[in-house]
């Protein structure tokens, strides 16, 4: 293989096993997040949905998603994909698919079946993300044909897993005690270092995730790989600055957990655009993003009343989708700021739109028969014991 | 003799401690326990602003010879109040017999 | 004045604070402690499967002048039960004296 | 009925349970709890080499009935002992009553 | 240096920054898996044996590995290696050896004097590890010639560490309250979360451990590079799932501490072959590694009655050993399954058994002077109060 | 863009990407070394100069520092930074300044007003740090033409932090209890065991600080880089041994926490010479930096009366300043042990000095005006409760 392809096949290599160190990031936020009692049981969902998403996404999911294209809408599937010189895809794809899936644990955690989890992870990561994927990333499909840009994922990746989460959130249900007569209560996560250290790594990580989707490195790419370290840092800056100003003004304190929310918003938004805006553009989506963030955390809480303890479904679905349609205002080629009028905006939304429905309705469908069949959430004694005592007869901490 | 239980802030600990160290009193047990009372403690956490009156606070077991009692009581009370609800409250009970474990003493020898 | 010492199921906390809450008892303290009885819970531990009899519990303490006494043991009795072993155990004692530091007041007045 | 509190070594609690067990006192509370007394540890802590009286050790509340109050304060006093400064206390005091949560029952049936 | 050595030298450079990261992971697994009187010697224990191993195999074991070899059996040793051209072998050859001394800390936990573990660590590093390397990885050794094949050190590692460790833990001895009456009783770890996280950074590590030992990425070594992390990581997959249902299976509940384990089972298992077998093959090695961790541990923890806090013999020592052996299985070249006959298997046991004598003895001998000399065992009084109290008169939670 | 090239640019992204990491082991063990009750405080402080320095040295900081030269002494600035092709550089030394930002925290830790520290970082970010840095990395500085030598920043980064670190603990003065009768009171870390994690993760990413620092990796600087990485390692492993001994020998015991803070000095004192100076000479600055660093915080902590709740003073600025001079005494080439007589000692003597002060006196100054307006320090009642109490309503761990 010559330099040029060796630097290519690296730089996925590398942005791969960044992107699979997230899957540490996210057991930590959910863990930190959460309550001490359920830690065990995070763990275990978390290693598994990346143990399935390894296994699934090999054995059939990757080609659902990138093979050879049945009516621009699915894959034609292969079982064990075993093509020797393209596994550095095979890989990278991996560790995104298993991103989707572990999304939904968090918005989800302290309630819920694990048997019902794995299940649900499982279709997941090998039906309903790689489907959606296809439409976008495969090259032929219908969202690519049209001129949907998601450069990263901020839709195919994190909105599949938020509104995943969203819909699952409510069929599960609020944690015991969460709403008392129609009044959210706080239920305090039980370490927010280990959270915090989850979101730097979730940072790292995401280097891999968005400066890794450009594919390549050598040539023309690498100072587009460049571009998007940047805009992707500035983006975070941006918004973990955001969300401790609006959480300061509207609570009087900035807040820690809004503040590790807020970069994880900026993340998330700048993830389709990373490589189409400037690096002012980032920082302005990482603003909004951050911003938006606290606001819909209050909003899904308090409104809604579904209760999401680690803000999955603003962090990764609202910010998701907002930080797709913000590339048809931002993006320096085509950008409604940049003279591009509102053609890209139009497709953004058709994307995001056609996608958003996808994932819930699907994540509907599955999570309605698990709910009819083996049942979605443990019972009420088995909750307030925690589930780490009865899940898996074992405590975290001795 | 007499047991004191007493329920401080966290933050007059190192001032209790100072005030029974003066006193000689050098010997008791503390832990850490939330108190529910008066107080209310303002939170938010992830947008929900909400008050509580679990609050968090030192909890003080000490067995002190009768003579001893009343000195120690004043001690304590100079040392742990700052006038504003929530200093705590003492409390005092009867101990019948006290023994230390190294000498198998018994009654008041044992209680220091 | 009596002191409660009361044993419970930590899934029970928020109910019994609740029927407390009921009949104005707004004053405890309580921690966490590992309690040892009658019931046994099995665990598994990297394939050693035991079963301890060590259980997490909440421990209370409310001290309550006397009149309240019996109205506070029906209202824990009542909220802290599932009738399962391991419900836990509720110890009535004498209090000789109560104070509170804020207002260095004695007797029932400081009570709550 | 008797309320017995003895402070321990940590390190001396498998002992002591073990003795209890044998007598057949299965059923009593513990936590952990700092305890200031006559021994002193050696600590140093990036170049302040200091010494503190303040030390780890576990609290265990057994609620026993008259009849058996010597033997577990024997068991106790037997199998808690090193002999060296720091071995704790233990304190015996009354109890006016006994409820078992799970049955209602009161009285020395309640005890165990 | 022309592009492609430049490629090479960075895959390697960037490998070992992985590798080193496993010590972290190391250090975690074994705090956290323990029980928290005695995290801070672990926390000494596992940065001493960094230290001493990155000085000491500078210092010698490098060459004493890799140097001009002596009869096949050991390299011409030189004092502090100053190559200003093979640097980059040096590092990543230091951060494996440091792997190596490490296993053994988490078999002895609890109960080891600091002083003697610090001596044995130091000679395994320059002595024990590297002659036994020297057999395989210099080219020259004599299970080379034999065609001996151990991709990244199934056994050479691993292996040598689990035997060493297993040899340490007889010689040390439970530790008090383990067994009474003959009977294993459990110890639960202090934090489990710390454990988690640490099998994570460990997977992550491994990327590096298994691809950076093709010690190449230019030309022909892409394809095989991203291979290797393909392998790698289905195996790791393969092993949490396996010893998830296996533990679920035989005590009622998932266990977590056990799927931990079986993620590094897994993964030990696949670095022997990582290179040698196809995608399905990895898979299956996962699978075989991640059901025998759990029977191993259930078996040296009840049956041998050897007291093996995280599991160092199972998942090292053990699995290493079956994992090296099942290249002479599932190697597409020269494997049992592929028509490659038994010859492979063959001088693949004999590897294992060499090996496996070579580090149970030495460890053995260097053990038991150091027992009859310094002891190997604090006091009994300093084991309950905890080795933080009396080897470091400090507590690491305050 | 051509294969050398991309990879100059490839791996200074990878090495930024490492250093990027090291903010999470700043506030891991910034974290660990203080006290629980204002652990949210230390995360917020730290989230937030990663924030503003990542938009402050984009918006301003990194022309100020690189820009045209203005006399040798400054460069001339340019609003948002924007040019394409220099991405990469921006990102690398983007990490660079939050690092030298962040060292301020852990000395101030537990009794410093937030926005006070915010304000500062800021100036940090764009005055102090990159007016000095000018002096010595943008090619045309005064101190360049001297031919001072600080490879990666001993001085330009660490020491920079390190006093500014000491001004700010003399101006807020000691926490609460800490000096009694005019003795040092022990104020023991609630959690070592994060603050090893935070030293290991430091380790890790200095490998990038230090060798990326080469800003290339093509042609002749592939072996700079790997022989970087070794003595990087090597002056770190000797920092931690040396740092243990001392305190061994001082103490009784061989020390958990001045151990891993030997580590860091090791790391410190290398940065400046490590690419200048052999393996051998990596090993002894380490055992200089390790050995020092303990009497250092102890003279800082007892003589001094300074409260340095993580010994960033030692760390960064004593042995940061004991680094670059060392370059003086072990360079190869120049270098007092290797007959370049005492000329570079003496320049790199100007350099520690001339920095050192620019530092202090700024960072004075900005103090002063702070102190005499919004005032640098909690009120007591805050303090004792927490700064996570008063300053963000909110506790870490519940
Ligand atoms: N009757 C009681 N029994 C046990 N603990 C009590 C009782 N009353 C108060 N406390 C403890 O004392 C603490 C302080 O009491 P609070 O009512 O808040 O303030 P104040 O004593 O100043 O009115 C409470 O948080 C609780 O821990
Ligand atoms: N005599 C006692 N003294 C102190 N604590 C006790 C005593 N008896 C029971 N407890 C506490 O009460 C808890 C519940 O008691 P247990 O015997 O398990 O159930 P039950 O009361 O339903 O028979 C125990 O875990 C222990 O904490
Ligand atoms: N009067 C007391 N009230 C409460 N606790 C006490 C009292 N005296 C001792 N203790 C507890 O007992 C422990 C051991 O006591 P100490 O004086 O150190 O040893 P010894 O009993 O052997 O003289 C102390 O750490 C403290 O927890």
């Amino acid at each position: 293989m010559e330099a040029n392809a060796v630097l290519d096949l690296m730089w996925i290599v590398i942005c791969g096993i960044l992107v699979f160190f997230m899957q540490a990031g996210f057991t930590l936020v959910e863990v930190g997040f959460t309550r001490s009692k359920n830690a065990g049981n995070i763990i275990m969902k978390n290693v598994m949905d990346l143990c399935i998403g390894s296994i699934g996404f090999w054995a059939i999911g990757y080609t659902v998603m990138y093979g050879e294209t049945i009516g621009s809408f699915i894959g034609k599937p292969t079982l064990f994909y075993d093509n020797v010189e393209d596994m550095h895809n095979l890989f990278f794809q991996t560790v995104f698919a298993a991103t989707a899936a572990t999304i939904v644990s968090g918005a989800i955690a302290g309630r819920t079946k694990f048997t019902t989890y794995i299940i649900f992870s499982f279709i997941m990561t090998v039906v309903i993300y790689p489907i959606s994927g296809h439409w976008v990333w495969q090259g032929e499909g219908w969202l690519t044909e049209l001129g949907f840009v998601d450069f990263a994922g901020s839709t195919v990746v994190h909105s599949v897993g938020g509104w995943a989460a969203l819909v699952a959130a409510i069929l599960v249900g609020p944690r015991l005690g969460k709403y008392t007569n129609g009044k959210s209560n706080a239920i305090p996560g039980h370490n927010l270092v280990l959270g915090a250290l989850g979101v730097l790594i979730l940072w790292l990580g995401w280097f891999g995730f968005n400066a890794g989707s450009e594919l390549a490195i050598s040539g023309d790419s690498a100072n587009a790989v460049a571009g998007i370290v940047i805009t992707t840092n500035l983006a975070a800056a941006a918004g973990a600055l955001a969300a401790m100003c609006v959480s300061w003004i509207r609570y009087g304190k900035p807040d820690v957990s809004m503040t590790l929310n807020g970069a994880l918003a900026g993340l998330v938004a700048i993830t389709a655009g990373c490589a189409a805006v400037s690096p002012a553009g980032a920082f302005v989506i990482g603003l909004i993003g951050g911003s938006v963030v606290v606001l819909s955390i209050d909003f899904i809480d308090k409104k809604l009343k579904v209760d999401d303890p680690v803000g999955a479904v603003s962090v990764h679905g609202v910010c998701g989708a907002l930080g797709t349609l913000l590339v048809g205002v931002f993006a320096t080629d085509g950008g409604l700021l940049y003279g591009g009028g509102v053609s890209l905006l139009g497709v953004q939304a058709i994307g995001v739109v056609a996608i958003g429905a996808w994932a819930a309705a699907t994540a509907f469908v599955v999570l309605f028969i698990l709910k009819k069949t083996i049942g979605l959430r443990v019972s009420k004694v088995e909750e307030v014991d925690g589930l780490d005592e009865h899940e898996h007869k074992s405590s975290v901490y001795n | 003799m007499k047991k004191i239980e007493v329920i401080i802030r966290k933050s007059k600990f190192d001032e209790v401690k100072e005030a029974l160290h003066q006193i000689e009193v050098n010997f008791f047990s503390y832990w850490d326990v939330t108190g529910v009372g008066n107080e209310k403690q303002g939170h938010v956490y992830r947008g929900v602003s909400y008050s509580t009156t679990d609050i968090q606070r030192r909890f003080l077991s000490i067995v002190v010879s009768d003579p001893f009692l009343d000195i120690t009581i004043d001690a304590i009370l100079k040392s742990a109040g700052t006038g504003m609800v929530g200093d705590g409250k003492l409390f005092v009970s009867t101990i019948d017999e006290v023994y230390r474990i190294r000498t198998k003493e018994k009654g008041t020898d044992a209680v220091n």
